[in-house]
């Protein structure tokens, strides 16, 4: 089992770096954001599995604190980079 | 280690290089990005290479990465602040600028 | 991990390096600016691989968190789409340059790296962790040994939000702009979830990888979220208000341990060894919570406006 | 080997399958709409039996509960982004695939 752990992280490496071609070829900004997303998963899965095979219960909280924070990035995303209103705001909340 | 004290060296030209090379001002502060993080594994590796693993890089570099952040965030309002001031794209070398 | 550790390190570092490249010179600033956040992601394992989990925490918690919603804000404010034609690079007529620049650092460091002693300061910290008060010598260094440092790091940041502060208000509104029931529920699911963790992080602190600036970040990038779904903070840019009593909080405790550990007869932030634990808890307490407001602070990059408790969403 | 282990293992090798499947359908669906069908339903599943298999295989009942939290904040997080970003993309005017 030991030796399995190794490889499927090496996968999941993979994973990332094959869907960093999403990134590159977009065509929309939502593609990349949702492909960003996809990466969070995929260092989660790294991190725990690297949490089981090293003993190490730090990993766990790492990847505690990836899953929060992939949330913060897409509502960020939506609410701010890509809310369709980019330059129309002006004025509302400014004096 | 090797690999990741080539790795921080590669990452190191990558910062510098696009801080000298780009005119816009949000890849000028990725750069910087680029350039700490180069910097804080450059320490990290070297502090690997000790017989006992030396806590004092470690706690450098969290400080560090708390400091990076509160630089970004300070140089990014002023980039906002300079794009309604001037009511265009931010780039430092962009034809108006140039011209005024 | 053997040869299949290298390999997942090459990989590691091979989209490391792509990253790194494509956040400086994507087409298109977004792409740089996801690539960027996705470096961050990498760069937490990177730390994991280093032995590092205290900074990959931090990293996790800031770089890849934080920062990432700092830039996707203000991207939000460029014209980013439309901003494509006057985005350029030097490009291509200074190989003559960089090639023999980067052989030069590299050299360099690499001899730097191969001359210097190495740190050594693993022996005396181990040696000293009994009397600290805490387990995990990373916390040791950084609210004991060395606090020093802590105090003008938290110093830097307070700066930092007084140099926003000064540029005026706050540049994103207020109120979240998409329209979607999902969002005020994924931030009262979220929300208690962040406190959660972030409390853990600060609890965990004194014996394993945790502590005051992974907890700080966790919560600041909590209210970050909570903004983001259409609370109303409590924080205003009131002259009078409790708010700039708060973000003042870590710095004011900091030195008030240190200067009260000094009329013990002791030197500036040398604690007696019988109190040191709970001065440490003390002061982790007080500069995770100040992180964390002031991590929240400079994201929203200027002065909170100050009827922003009583205006009605949008 | 241990029965818990070998049962350990299969859920983790099977949950790696579905992150992989959730990026092929990322690099080769048409639109965005059809891969946000495909590529979060696909890494939940995945997360959540590599968290399954890992927590079988670790046998320790406050690191599986601590692995069936990440997974549940992932589960939140994922299904409600994927909401967000698909409304988002509706509104900026993008145009489903075959439509």
């Amino acid at each position: 089992m030991t030796d399995l752990f190794p490889l499927l992280m090496i996968l999941l490496m993979l994973n990332i770096v094959v869907g960093l071609m999403r990134v590159l070829r977009g065509p929309t900004a939502a593609d990349r954001m949702l492909a960003a997303e996809m990466f969070a998963t995929s260092a989660i899965a790294i991190a725990l599995l690297l949490a089981v095979l090293t003993q190490r219960e730090a990993l766990v909280d790492l990847a505690l604190v990836f899953a929060l924070l992939s949330a913060l990035a897409v509502v960020t995303f939506v609410n701010r980079a890509w809310s369709g209103r980019v330059r129309s705001s002006d004025g509302e909340d400014r004096p | 280690m090797t690999l990741y004290l080539l790795l921080a060296v590669a990452l190191l030209i990558i910062g510098l290089h696009g801080l000298f090379v780009c005119a816009q001002l949000m890849r000028k502060i990725l750069a910087l990005n680029v350039l700490t993080t180069a910097v804080f594994l450059l320490l990290v590796v070297l502090a690997q290479a000790a017989e006992v693993l030396d806590p004092v890089p470690h706690a450098m570099v969290l400080t560090g990465i708390v400091v990076t952040v509160s630089t970004t965030a300070v140089a990014l309002g002023l980039m906002v602040r300079l794009l309604e001031r001037r009511g265009g794209p931010v780039s430092g070398r962009d034809r108006d600028s140039r011209n005024s | 991990m053997g040869a299949p550790g290298l390999a997942f390190d090459g990989i590691l570092g091979a989209a490391l390096l792509w990253t790194a490249w494509q956040a400086i010179h994507a087409a298109g600033l977004f792409r740089a600016v996801v690539s960027f956040m996705v470096f961050g992601l990498l760069m937490a394992l990177a730390w994991v691989r280093l032995e590092a989990p205290d900074i990959a925490l931090a990293e996790a918690a800031i770089g890849a968190g934080i920062t990432g919603a700092l830039l996707l804000s203000a991207l939000g404010r460029l014209d980013w789409e439309a901003g494509r034609a006057t985005d350029e690079c030097l490009r291509g007529r200074d190989r003559a340059f960089w090639v023999p620049t980067g052989l030069l650092l590299l050299a360099g460091l690499g001899g730097a790296a191969w001359l210097l002693p190495a740190p050594g300061l693993g022996e005396p910290v181990a040696a000293e962790l009994g009397r600290s008060g805490v387990e995990n010598p990373v916390t040791a260094v950084l609210l004991n040994f060395r606090a020093w440092d802590t105090l003008l790091e938290i110093a830097i940041l307070l700066l930092g939000v007084v140099a926003l502060w000064s540029l005026g208000p706050t540049p994103w509104p207020s109120s979240p702009e998409l329209v979607s029931p999902a969002l005020p529920m994924l931030g009262r699911v979220l929300f208690p979830a962040f406190v959660l963790v972030s409390a853990y992080l600060l609890w965990r602190g004194s014996h394993a990888p945790g502590g005051a600036f992974p907890a700080g970040a966790v919560m600041g990038a909590g209210g970050v979220l909570m903004l983001m779904a259409g609370a109303r903070p409590w924080l205003s840019g009131d002259v009078h208000g409790p708010w700039r009593w708060a973000l003042a909080l870590g710095m004011v405790a900091m030195l008030g341990v240190a200067f009260a550990v000094m009329t013990g007869g002791h030197g500036f932030f040398e604690y007696p060894v019988e109190l040191a634990g709970r001065l440490i808890l003390l002061l982790e307490l007080a500069a995770g919570l100040s992180i964390a407001l002031l991590l929240f602070a400079l994201y929203l990059g200027g002065e909170p406006p100050a009827d922003w408790e009583t205006r009605r969403p949008a | 080997m241990s029965l818990t282990g070998v049962i350990g293992g299969i859920l983790t090798v099977g949950g790696v399958l579905f992150l992989l499947l959730g990026t092929l359908g990322l690099l080769r669906f048409p639109d965005v709409y059809t891969r946000l069908h495909a590529q979060p339903k696909a890494d939940n599943i995945g997360l959540g039996m590599i968290c399954l298999g890992l927590g079988v295989y670790s046998g320790s009942l406050s690191l599986t509960l601590k692995l069936l939290l990440v997974w549940l904040l992932m589960l939140v997080a994922t299904a409600v982004g994927a909401g967000l970003i698909a409304r988002a993309a509706l509104r900026r005017g993008i145009r489903p695939w075959g439509l």
